[in-house]
């Protein structure tokens, strides 16, 4: 054992001093202009975008259109928050669109059929989003169909399905009150002042008791200032979009008032914190990324592989239900068109923009908001333009191209300096 | 409806002596309306059992290669008479071409294929749908009072040409009032695969654009309560008024409760009793003289036709559609709808 | 003394190829073993068959004297045989510490304990003469080859398992972290643990083994205690699979 | 130097003796069950998916509806074939369908209002294509931008240009005999035993020459009886179908005679060859495999990738221009809808069933033509069956799953055998 | 004498972290420059910016002479230069033949050559000691860690090149493997190529190299020949930068 000489073994450079306002300045623009920009991009486009319609439609910047983007977009959002955790391990799920549509069905048919209370034709809608799941990832975990595949066949069959709930094509009106409130009903604006300030709170205790424990620790922490600066821009945009959602903005404002924030507004929130809480806090979360970054070394550090897998799956049919639900509560109907046409593509489309990748290990649920709110814009823009369908088609893909564009050229650079 | 999820194939035991050939029916889609899988369907099917001649009745969901591929296979399955409801003229042709050199004898049902030259042409006038559609609006946009109103059009499927047709009728009736300047002609869209959701975006941002719109033709049922419920969350429901198409449950409840102005109701028994009849007798070799005819504009020659006359329902007639059947009491009247429909004369 | 580990008789092929042959290796508590072997001898296939990552196609496997059937990674990580593998197997996509506790995260009720993770990492890789790493908030696809094969060891040994399995920890490493890792593995054997080493170097096999075992194209050429055979007789058991009295008895072929 | 010494190069097991009968077999055998079953799969799911139907309707084992699959399942195969290129480089391209929807209205516009020739005419749809292409591999190699968001843009860019040139919505009538006769004429029967023999000749002649020049170069060649025995499977399999494809299928045969190999069979045949030899003869087609297999290795042995990437999608788009030439001839006629609906998820589908990978890297032409083949036998079996809207769906869908999970099973044995 | 292979002030960052200070590096022909340094040194980074991989943020490149710009791989193959990478960057879809031959296929006409590769790919092969390949068209994901490695370097010096570039090509190899390709290494230069070989093994530094350029935390340490300097001498340079006379003037840190 000859060779075996002491060497000092020297500690990693681990920045436990807390850096200065400038340092960290500084270093932000360098990892910007290094190529790690985060939803950077996606702002961006949404800037661009936003900026292209409010000139060519004054309108475009009016509360009530502010307010319409979100009900609007919802139910594509939540569809794209679902399908993030599938494309996260690498898999695609094309029969989300009409899941959301067989989920929709089922509430309709215990809504109006069968009489049962709201709650309990949510939960049903909600549980069949479950058992979908389940089936289609144990069919692709276990069995070991492609995933393309096995939704794919889950997409004719679902169709089918639906057809078969809303007997062959009718269109089942929905009058429940509940149901039809939540896309279409607001919080009374109060309530969505206390809203905002229990959330900004908190954003705000979360991250002071996370430097603080880290500081106790001597671990790397973020400085106070910095914190201050996050909470503060936080509080700032959501405080804008709280005051602009509680303007009037019924045309007859002494007829009938309109105001406050959307109540899906808060749901999505929610569901954003939640998954946001699972993906980056939880050892599950964890495991996706394994997965789907790598699953033979996932598959080696001992992670049962195929249970996450189904339960990625579980997800995301699971949330094609509340986007069901959603569209459901928006529409006020339902018919065999519900979750089809270009729902699965607009909602693959946005977690792709917001930057996750199709193939697996990369991405966000907030990518999957902020890619929605790009669809959703173009989708409300588009609207006011006014086009004849085949401009309207043109236009709207050059769109799309357009705000990915911006994207892939900010991104681009990262990779040229070598940065994947 | 909803018995059409079985295999359609039978044959009657007491089929009549005469060696009845196989009918094969192809009908276009399950979504741009319900009618075709809950009432045509049906009908036909109680017609072909009743005449007890061996029939096959397939959609082709909005599918021109499955169109042509049901009838490839219905030919092959021994079909002597072929019904189809075109999804173009131009697949339309090819399978009635395809059909003819194989001596199967076709008919074109609700939709004419142009250049085709099937036997019998059996339909509505979707042109007249149409035209009854912007009466409609006329009408209770006068009732309104509305001064120089402004009017929306939510036109149906960009590529269904049914929905040009339907555009065709209610423009003959709207335009010249716009060129008259008595209406102001409002923002125009398409609604991309009759798809409610799209129509529901489509129209609240119409709304947000032209603040002041008046009135809203819109193509169908469907549309109308996509309208409808963005009218609602805006609480202008009922003062706008909205129109629609095929006298669906929805549609009649809207009407009833005053959300909807009108639809438009075409009693699709008749046409398919019709239709089933003259199949029926194609199949038995007889060759039955129609009621009337219509031009084929592009051969310009006429072709043996039976045409039925489509209905305009409002409030005070929505009886008249439950009276024939095509709705039942049960489930128009649900819940609230009783009292209404009571106030509508409906028994 | 039973050993910690054996396997008897284990056989593999991949479709038409077989190559493994009838392989028995015995591993000691306390004891560094040294599997040593040609390239493509099958060291890192018999690893792989060990770990359940390839399910053999004969043969058993005893831990600590009873018979044990190991299916996945999953089971062998719960018998307490940790392994690291040649083509190392971290994911890109992840930092130095998410990798470091991939499959045993350290928890705090249902939410993740970073801090504690952090800590606990940093603590194994400065023990391992990494320098250079910027952060071990680094994601692994920026690590150089060596920095790469110390992540993969500190992940192998932060645990506290019976045996553990190194398949060439030490190629892509420098002078100073070879012997720290060569130190590391003795000490690993002096705490009661069975190691297993895999290596082509015959200097760092001579440091620290106690046993060599020798595979020549897939077959066991000699199992054999260290201080018994010389660093050419070893050479000659890998070239040729026979030195002398030791090994393969006739000129075998694959 | 000292360490330098002289070892014998040992040479590597090269198997130049001629191999025997019985070890060939053997070694087949073992390579079967071992996982390597090349098209084995699709072949099993096919003929499962026959005896399903043919027991359940028996007129779908007759001449006519074996002519019928031909002309039903080609515009589809022909879509997919071009799409193995994009997915063997690990993109995707959602707007194929619609692709092939421009091209087509690009060839009805020409034809009619334009009055052009057909090859004219053909050659602008094609023309077209390989603009499509250059334009899309542009975007998604240079720009960087996701090939599913530029693809998910040209979608619904495509579907409004295709209302743009068939003018809003009409339906262009096709009357020109050249073109209608590609998917619904025939050949005369003497010209496809012709063709056949041709055929089977050059098969044979190109299997000797090279089974000759390795075995001069003492390099591993296939054994006589070997090649033999592949000839005359061939030879067979061909031989039955023509034979029966010559049979009278007309059902009122005095009326009319309806015999011989639809015209469109040997141009997919003749596709099929071209684009074999060029993914597994050329260059080009070796880059194509390295790039998907692995980017940044093919960027590393100089390979120019984007220019790969680029070609790869002209190729798409041109396939789908053929395949949108034989749905106008097949349809009479182009109106909005022409490639839209199911065309493009048919067409991925069958590229995957046939085995080939979305992650790039691994796929056959021949995978495409199986698994086209795979897709028109469901439509064909399914139309026979005369089900309702509904329970068509849900037939048509499980159907797929059989199919496709009697492969998964087969391949499933390998994947546990350490082979992937 | 000129260097045909000439770097001078290369600098090169990852984002916020700067890997590369003004390196200057010199590889001759017909000599052998090993290139040593820690793990992390930043050797790999340093050969990938030479091929274009990465683009440099300064300096200057310079091959026989003139001054160049490598913007891929692609203009660094069209030089001359040849590379063995540490992650070998293989195509697992591929079989061996392809690899080797990959982006420089022999065409007959239009197609493939197919017979003439294999030809060549065996002669090359068996010159690198490779046994128990079943195949040379087995595909690549099919090999142990060695027979990668050796394909890898049989792919690099296939060609007719004038710089050959090594980076830990002996890394994974066995005993007789690594002579044999040490020896390749000797012949290479000896038959008027520059050969850089980057190796963390001092005895094969020693064996075959004619210059040492020692990289410590991203910046070059020194240059000398190998004739001039001590195994002990080398190997503080490699861990502090700096040995008596030799070495960086201060204590610099990253
Ligand atoms: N999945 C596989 N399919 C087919 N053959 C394989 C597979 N994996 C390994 N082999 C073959 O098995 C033999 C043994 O490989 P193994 O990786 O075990 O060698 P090793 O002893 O670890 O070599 P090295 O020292 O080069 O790492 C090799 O000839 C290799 O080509
Ligand atoms: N893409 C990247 N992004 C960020 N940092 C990187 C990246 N690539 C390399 N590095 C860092 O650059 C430094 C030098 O890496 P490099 O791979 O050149 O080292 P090396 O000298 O080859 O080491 P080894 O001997 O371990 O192979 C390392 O600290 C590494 O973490
Ligand atoms: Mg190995
Ligand atoms: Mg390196």
């Amino acid at each position: 054992m000859s060779k075996v000489k002491e060497l000092p073994g020297e500690a990693i450079v681990a920045a436990t001093q807390a850096p200065s306002v400038r340092n960290t300045v500084v270093a932000y623009v360098q990892r910007v202009r290094g190529g790690e920009m985060g939803a950077l991009p996606a702002v961006l486009g949404l800037v661009v975008l936003c900026a292209v319609f409010a000139t060519a439609r004054p309108s475009f910047f009016t509360a009530i259109n502010f307010a319409n983007l979100f009900t609007q977009g919802a139910a594509v959002t939540l569809i794209a928050m679902g399908l993030v955790f599938v494309l996260l391990i690498g898999e695609i799920d094309l029969s989300a669109g009409f899941a959301s549509g067989v989920c929709a069905a089922v509430l309709a048919v215990t809504l109006t059929s069968a009489g049962l209370p709201w709650y309990v034709c949510m939960l049903a809608a909600i549980v069949t989003g479950v058992v979908i799941g389940v089936v289609l990832g144990t069919l692709v975990a276990k069995v070991g169909i492609p995933s393309f595949v096995v939704t794919l066949a889950a997409f004719l069959a679902f169709q089918g399905l639906v057809l078969v709930l809303v007997d062959e094509g009718t269109n089942i009106s929905i009058r429940d009150e509940m149901v039809v409130a939540i896309a279409n009903r607001n919080l009374p604006p109060w309530l969505g002042w206390a809203l905002y300030l229990v959330c900004v709170a908190i954003y705000a205790g979360v991250q002071l008791r996370r430097a603080r424990s880290r500081t106790r620790r001597e671990l790397a922490a973020d400085p106070l200032w910095l914190i201050g600066a996050r909470v503060g821009t936080l509080a700032l945009i959501a405080g804008l979009a709280v005051a602009a959602l509680n303007l009037e903005r019924s045309r007859n404002p002494n007829l009938v008032s309109l105001t406050g924030v959307p109540i899906v507004v808060p749901i999505i929130l929610a569901l954003l914190v939640l998954w946001t809480v699972v993906l980056r806090r939880t050892s599950f979360g964890r495991h996706l990324y394994a997965v789907g970054g790598n699953t033979e070394a996932a598959r080696r550090a001992g992670i049962p592989v195929d249970r996450i897998k189904i339960m990625a799956f579980v997800i995301c049919s699971s949330m094609a239900a509340i986007g069901g639900i959603v569209a459901v509560s928006r529409a006020s109907s339902v018919d065999p068109n519900t979750g089809g046409s270009s729902v699965l593509l607009y909602a693959v489309g946005a977690a792709v923009i917001g930057g996750t990748s199709l193939f697996g290990g990369k991405g966000r649920v907030l990518d999957a908001v902020m890619g929605g709110a790009v669809v959703a814009v173009i989708e409300n823009g588009m609207g006011l333009m006014g086009y004849g369908a085949s401009v309207k088609y043109l236009v709207t893909g050059s769109v799309l191209l357009l705000a990915a564009g911006v994207d892939a050229l900010a991104r681009k650079r990262a990779s040229a300096a070598g940065l994947r | 409806g909803g018995e059409s999820g079985q295999t359609t194939t039978s044959t009657s035991s007491a089929a009549p002596s005469a060696p009845a050939g196989k009918i094969g029916v192809i009908l276009p889609d399950s979504k741009s309306s319900d009618r075709w899988e809950t009432a045509d369907r049906k009908y036909l099917q109680e017609a072909f059992e009743a005449a007890g001649v061996e029939y096959d009745i397939q959609n082709a969901q909005n599918d021109k290669t499955q169109f042509q591929t049901i009838a490839d296979q219905m030919i092959t399955n021994g079909a002597t008479v072929l019904m189809i409801v075109n999804l173009d003229s131009g697949t339309g042709k090819t399978v009635i071409d395809k059909a003819r050199s194989q001596g199967v004898a076709t008919i074109d049902y609700d939709r004419l294929t142009l250049g085709g030259g099937a036997e019998y042409y059996v339909s509505f006038d979707n042109t007249k749908v149409g035209q009854l559609q912007g009466e409609g609006l006329v009408k209770c946009l006068t009732d309104k009072n509305a001064d120089k109103p402004i009017v929306a059009y939510l036109n149906g499927s960009p590529t269904d040409n049914n929905a040009t047709l339907f555009k065709n009728g209610y423009d003959g009736v709207l335009k010249p009032k716009f060129d008259a300047g008595e209406y102001v002609k409002g923002p125009e869209q398409s609604v991309p695969d009759w798809d409610n959701t799209q129509a529901g975006t489509i129209f609240e941002q119409m709304l947000t654009q032209e603040p002041d719109i008046a009135g809203v033709l819109t193509a169908n049922d469907g549309l109308g309560n996509a309208a409808i419920t963005v009218l609602k969350k805006n609480n202008l429901n009922g003062k706008i008024p909205v129109t629609g198409q095929d006298a669906t449950v929805q549609g009649l409840q809207n009407i009833l409760a005053g959300d909807q102005c009108m639809t438009v109701y075409k009693a699709i028994k008749k046409e398919a009793d019709a239709a089933a009849k003259l199949a029926v007798a194609l199949a038995k070799g007889e060759k039955p003289a129609a009621t009337s005819s219509v031009k084929d504009p592009e051969t310009g020659q006429d072709v043996p036709a039976e045409l039925m006359e489509p209905q305009a329902i409002y409030a005070d007639n929505v009886k008249d559609v439950v009276a024939d059947g095509y709705v039942t009491k049960e489930e128009l009247c649900t819940g609230d709808f009783a009292e209404k429909c009571t106030e509508a004369g409906i028994q | 003394m039973t050993p910690l580990l054996e396997l008897r008789g284990i056989d593999k092929s991949f479709g038409p190829v077989k190559v493994l042959h009838d392989v028995g290796l015995s591993a000691y508590a306390g004891e560094v073993t040294a599997l040593v072997g040609d390239n493509g001898a099958g060291k890192s296939t018999l690893v792989k068959c060990v770990s359940g990552i390839y399910p053999i196609d004969a043969g058993q496997m005893f831990f600590d004297g009873r018979e044990v059937h190991v299916h996945s990674p999953r089971d062998a990580g719960e018998l307490g045989i940790e392994i690291v593998y040649q083509d190392l197997a971290l994911c890109d996509n992840l930092d130095i510490v998410q990798n470091m506790f991939l499959g045993r995260e350290r928890k705090n009720g249902l939410l993740l304990d970073e801090d504690t993770m952090e800590e606990l990492a940093e603590r194994t890789l400065s023990g391992l003469s990494v320098r250079t790493v910027t952060s071990i908030r680094q994601q692994v696809s920026s690590l150089s080859g060596g920095q790469r094969q110390t992540v993969a060891i500190a992940k192998a040994v932060l645990w506290n398992s019976k045996v553990v399995i190194l398949d060439e920890p030490t190629a892509a490493l420098g002078v100073a972290q070879t012997a720290q890792v060569l130190e590391l593995v003795r000490r690993l054997a002096d705490t009661g643990l069975a190691v297993v080493l895999i290596s082509h170097n015959m200097n760092d096999v001579f440091a620290v083994s106690d046993r060599i075992a020798a595979l020549y194209l897939g077959r066991m050429a000699a199992q054999v205690r260290t201080a018994d055979v010389t660093h050419a007789q070893v050479v000659e058991l890998i070239t040729s699979g026979r030195s002398g009295e030791l090994g393969l008895k006739n000129g075998v072929t694959a």
